[in-house]
């Protein structure tokens, strides 16, 4: 095996367990956290299937400007319920 | 609740067993058989003189999707600028109860100062990413949301002043749309030339230059223009609340 | 010939970035101009359009970029006289309802005339496109522009779960599609409809792989036209929706997703497909005949007018999926003039509704008992709404319907007059029940046990008028006297019969797409229409029209047992409510306006769709 | 590892599916909707990939090397806009249902029962 094929199949196997970790993590607050972890994860492997592109949105949006989405909607649900 | 999971684990047990039957018969690895990558990989650097050739797909193989998405992320926008500003005016911007609101921790002017320091920095590589899609992974989009990224900065620097001047709303707004009828424009060049819409008739430029491409680099920073304020007023619509009540503390 | 098909996307999304800018600087009466014009124009394009294909398929290759050799590396948009008619439809139809929210919206911001162009260009491109990667851009931005419009002003201040659900099950439907698209693409490599059919045929060993795909490519369709058991989010959007925009959901997005489908079928799939057409026409009878029964059923049982409403084009899309579960040229030109027919009925009932709601501030039909005596225009719309939807000879929908059950007696199934009479029936008499109380006070006032759903209302129209303007009942008119002249129009009946024949002819539409020329028409024979079965009324001769009369009949008989149940005796009376009302139990139940259960219905009826066509061959 | 890709999509698809049926806030909903779609992306990433291949990025390749597929990147890049957006419009929307019933329980009882 070369250490290609080892990568894809370690960042693949990362995928599905930080996928699985945001469905079951039940706490949004944690779960926001989970998203950020799980489209930093989807971002390395786009970089390691070669799509640099799709990498580089994916760092912007699923490790950054979604969590911060959610962090803000959060914050204001939270503000609406005191 | 107890049927709904007996369904769903039905239905979920023979989605998986179809799903599994299909990935049986795609093609392994190497047996892929894609004419459109072929051709686009053979055809993007002699026909557009464009070294990216996702860039070339999207803003010109395939552009006209690209434009169908710009306005999906205008729709959206829109969207949420009317659901959340009718939950702002329903209670009036500055009610009464901001005041029982515990004060929002001001940043240590560490914070502060690093955040600023970033902002130039932020500017910079955001437009270097929007107007160097077609050499370079990157493009409008993606430069976008790092330029949207900006005013954020600022935003976390606590200077609220500054923060409300750069992301005044009318302009904003006026910015995105601007953006998105900017590219609708662009391609209607062609129109003009009697040509189909989206054609590239502008000079194409040496390959590997900042001006190669023709149009694309033009549809680019139309995009990164509406991505950027598309993703500011995202941001604004779900702060607004916030930022009325820490001006008003 | 450059000019014009790109037009009806590439204008509204123009006109709405302008208005998005410019129009809170603008007087609200020129930026209701701008739109309406607007609107106007595209269907003006579109009807050209329809006519300069008629005869030969219009390809249009965005950025000139042409096939390289014989394969296609550009998108298309493919129009025939089908899909420009459709899409004039859509135009027609927005002008409706902007004509309608003229004076139905007040404070409005000049976002709506943004959404509402945005929506209409989406709906276009649905229409033109001859791409299946472009078709699933316009329907995510058709679910996006539908969902914002849906949460704008709604109309009741209660959840605004169902644009929730509306947004959940189209985005699901969509990712299912996008994987179909996906799977199609690592077998053929193309995007193109065309593309893609040739390269199925040169595919070998594509045993199940391909009725599955087919099947998930389509999801995203099949839970926009709301086939049971995906049409759940349908009602919900609906209720909450304001009127203008449920003009637009019922009357032309809906049946846009029985357009995708058939388009997808006929230019992809059809050749390669045809060892399961069996299987496939067994599938989608069941389907249609499942939606026409289940939404006539719970539209009689709703007191919520716009629900009412969303249930009766449940089952009348169950109509139209028979239609086209026919797999024959007569039964999608039937399906075609019912599209058209039901779609200018029901919005006509559904401004209706919206001058009821913008007088009473309510749509409960308890609530507006009596209230609408003088009111004969208003009382009019629903009559004849009624009437029109029971498929009377004089609306385009009693075509509609007679070519489908020609079709449907010709291959064996007269059982499909009886769904479609069904339907009418029941739909048919849940609007003159509404119809009888409120507009005539009868009926008597509703006891404890009737479901109460909670009503109220936000007041987001001009105050209660003493007088409803005429920009409001005039579009209900001219939509309903249309319904009625399109019926008569008897070349365009057997154009809808060509086009349709063209539409199904999988061949010619590869052949045009790959082997014309850029921009210019791509040849291809028409087979010679055989005229549409039924539907010669020259003089008076009108077949089948004893059943709709039954029809409409049984359907005021069903109104007036409704209304006074008790005049058959007290005690049959109570009786027949109760028993209606625990018949009734389960299919409310599983409406359950949650999430988590569509989700899992959707679940089911994929894996069911999918695997029976799996395991059947 | 294209199979392992296309089998890990499977896994994303039913267990953000199963998310969404249990789920009890309509935030944690909203977050599985992006597990569904992540899928598409193993997917449409398995089916563009060539092993051995690189980025398709014309400075300095070596003639005759494998490339990956463009076309399935670019529809990967629209397919992360529509992601994205989709789901701020869901939570803009959940926002307003909490605002209007005080809580993002997709279970409540609601006023579309029936």
């Amino acid at each position: 095996m070369n250490p290609q094929t080892l990568l894809e199949g370690l960042i693949l196997s990362l995928v599905a367990i930080a996928g699985g970790a945001v469905v079951l993590t039940r706490d949004p607050l944690n779960q926001a956290l989970g998203v950020s972890f799980f489209g930093l994860m989807l971002s390395a492997m786009f970089y390691i299937f070669q799509a640099p592109d799709v990498a580089l949105s994916q760092m912007v949006i699923g490790a950054v400007a979604l969590p911060l989405i959610i962090l803000l909607t959060l914050a204001r649900i939270r503000r609406n319920t005191k | 609740m107890k049927l709904r999971l007996t369904l769903f684990g039905l239905g979920i047990c023979g989605l998986v067993a179809l799903y599994g039957t299909v990935i049986a018969h795609m093609p392994g690895p190497g047996k892929m058989h894609s004419p459109y990558s072929r051709a686009i990989n053979k055809l993007c650097v002699p026909q557009r003189h464009v070294t990216d050739a996702v860039t070339a797909v999207n803003f010109d193989y395939r552009g006209f999707d690209t434009l169908g998405e710009e306005f999906i992320l205008f729709a959206s926008v829109m969207g949420t600028l009317v659901l959340l500003r009718e939950a702002a005016e329903n209670k009036g911007p500055l009610s009464g109860d901001s005041a029982s609101e515990p004060r929002n921790v001001r940043p240590t002017e560490a914070v502060r100062v690093t955040a600023l320091a970033l902002v130039g920095p932020t500017v910079v590589f955001g437009v270097y990413v929007v107007t160097h899609g077609q050499l370079t992974p990157g493009g409008g989009f993606q430069g976008g949301v790092v330029l949207a990224t900006a005013p954020l900065l600022v935003y976390l620097a606590d200077d609220f002043k500054t923060f409300k001047r750069i992301t005044s709303h009318a302009l904003i707004e006026i910015s995105e749309a601007v953006g998105g009828g900017m590219y609708a424009v662009i391609g209607a060049i062609a129109l003009v030339l009697s040509r189909p819409y989206m054609t590239n008739v502008l000079p194409l430029a040496q390959s590997g230059g900042i001006a190669s491409g023709g149009i694309i680099p033009l549809i680019s920073i139309a995009t990164g223009l509406e991505v950027a304020a598309g993703f500011v007023l995202l941001l604004y619509a779900f702060l607004q609340k916030t930022l009325a009540e820490r001006e008003s503390s | 010939m450059f000019l014009w098909p790109p037009l009806p996307v590439v204008l509204p999304l123009f006109t709405a970035a302008f208005v998005a800018a410019a129009g809170p600087y603008l007087p609200r009466k020129l930026v209701d101009a701008i739109t309406l014009g607007t609107a106007a124009a595209v269907m003006a394009v579109c009807c050209l359009l329809t006519l300069q294909s008629s005869g030969s398929a219009i390809v249009y290759w965005f950025g000139a970029w042409v096939p390289y050799g014989h394969f296609p590396i550009g998108v298309a948009f493919v129009i025939d006289p089908m899909g420009a008619g459709m899409a004039a439809f859509v135009a027609f139809l927005v002008m409706a309802a902007f004509t309608f929210s003229w004076q139905y919206f007040d404070d409005v911001r000049t976002l709506y005339h943004s959404l509402m162009l945005i929506f209409l260009a989406a709906m276009c491109g649905m229409c033109l496109t001859g791409d299946i990667f472009n078709m699933f851009v316009w329907f995510e931005l058709m679910s996006a522009a539908g969902v914002a419009l849906c949460g704008y002003h709604a109309d009741e201040t209660g959840p605004l779960q169902g644009a929730i659900n509306f947004s959940v099950m189209n985005t699901l439907g969509a990712f299912l599609s996008l994987s179909g698209v996906a799977m199609l693409y690592s077998r053929t490599g193309a995007l193109n409809f065309a593309g893609i059919e040739v390269a199925l045929q040169r595919q070998e060993h594509l045993g199940v792989f391909l009725p599955i795909v087919f099947i998930f490519v389509i999801a995203g369709f099949l839970v926009k036209s709301a086939a049971f058991p995906f049409h759940f989010w349908l009602d919900d959007a609906h209720a909450v929706a304001p009127t203008p925009v449920c003009i637009l959901f019922s009357g032309v997005m809906v049946e846009l997703g029985l357009f995708a489908a058939a388009r997808v079928y006929y230019s992809v799939f059809a050749i390669a497909l045809l060892p399961w057409l069996p299987a496939l026409r067994t599938l989608f009878l069941a389907v249609g005949a499942t939606s026409a029964i289940v939404g006539g059923l719970m539209a009689f049982g709703q007191r919520h007018l716009k629900r009412l409403l969303a249930f009766s084009t449940i089952s009348h899309m169950g109509v139209m999926i028979l239609g086209f579960a026919l797999f024959t040229s007569t039964g999608l030109a039937g399906t075609a003039l019912y599209v058209l027919g039901h779609g200018l009925v029901k919005g006509a009932l559904f401004v209706g509704a919206g001058i009821l709601l913008n007088r009473f501030q309510s749509v409960d039909e308890f609530a507006l008992q009596n209230v609408g005596r003088q009111m004969p225009k208003t009382a009019i719309i629903f009559i004849l709404g009624a009437v029109g939807l029971a498929g009377m000879p004089p609306f385009a929908t009693y075509f509609g319907e007679a070519a489908i059950e020609h079709s449907g007696t010709q291959a064996g199934l007269p059982w499909i007059s009886i769904v479609i009479m069904l339907s009418g029936f029941l739909t048919a008499g849940a609007v003159l029940r509404v119809a009888g109380r409120v507009f005539f006070g009868w009926g008597e006032k509703p006891t404890g046990e009737s479901r109460a759903p909670r009503i109220d209302l936000k007041r987001e129209m001009q105050g209660q008028k003493s007088k409803t303007p005429p920009t409001m009942w005039l579009p209900a008119a001219v939509m309903l006297i249309i319904a009625i002249a399109l019926g008569w129009f008897t070349p365009l009946r057997q154009a809808i019969l060509r086009d349709a024949t063209w539409f199904r002819n999988t061949r010619g539409y590869v052949a045009a797409v790959l082997h014309g020329s850029a921009g210019g028409p791509g040849q291809y024979h028409v087979p010679v229409p055989h005229a549409m079965p039924g539907m010669h009324i020259g003089g008076v001769w009108m077949p089948d029209m004893w059943r709709e009369v039954i029809t409409l009949a049984l359907a005021a008989l069903l109104a007036a047992i409704a209304l006074f149940p008790y005049a058959i005796g007290r005690r049959a009376g109570t009786a027949l409510r109760h028993g209606a009302a625990l018949a009734m139990r389960p299919l409310h139940a599983i409406h359950s306006g949650k999430i988590g259960d569509y989700v899992a219905w959707f679940t089911v009826g994929i894996a069911a769709l999918a695997g029976y066509l799996a395991l059947r061959r | 590892m294209t199979t392992y890709a296309y089998v890990v999509a499977a896994w994303l698809f039913a267990i953000g599916l199963f998310g969404i049926v249990t789920s009890k806030n309509l935030v944690h909903m909203c977050l599985c909707l992006t597990v569904v779609q992540a899928s598409t992306y193993l997917l449409l990433t398995g089916v563009g990939y060539r092993p051995g291949g690189t980025a398709p990025i014309f400075v300095n390749l070596p003639a005759g090397a494998p490339i990956v597929d463009p076309v399935v990147q670019a529809l990967m890049l629209t397919d992360i806009v529509v992601e994205t957006t989709v789901v701020a419009l869901m939570l803009a929307l959940t926002v307003q249902i909490h605002k209007k019933t005080g809580n993002c329980d997709p279970n409540a009882t609601t006023a579309l029962q029936g």
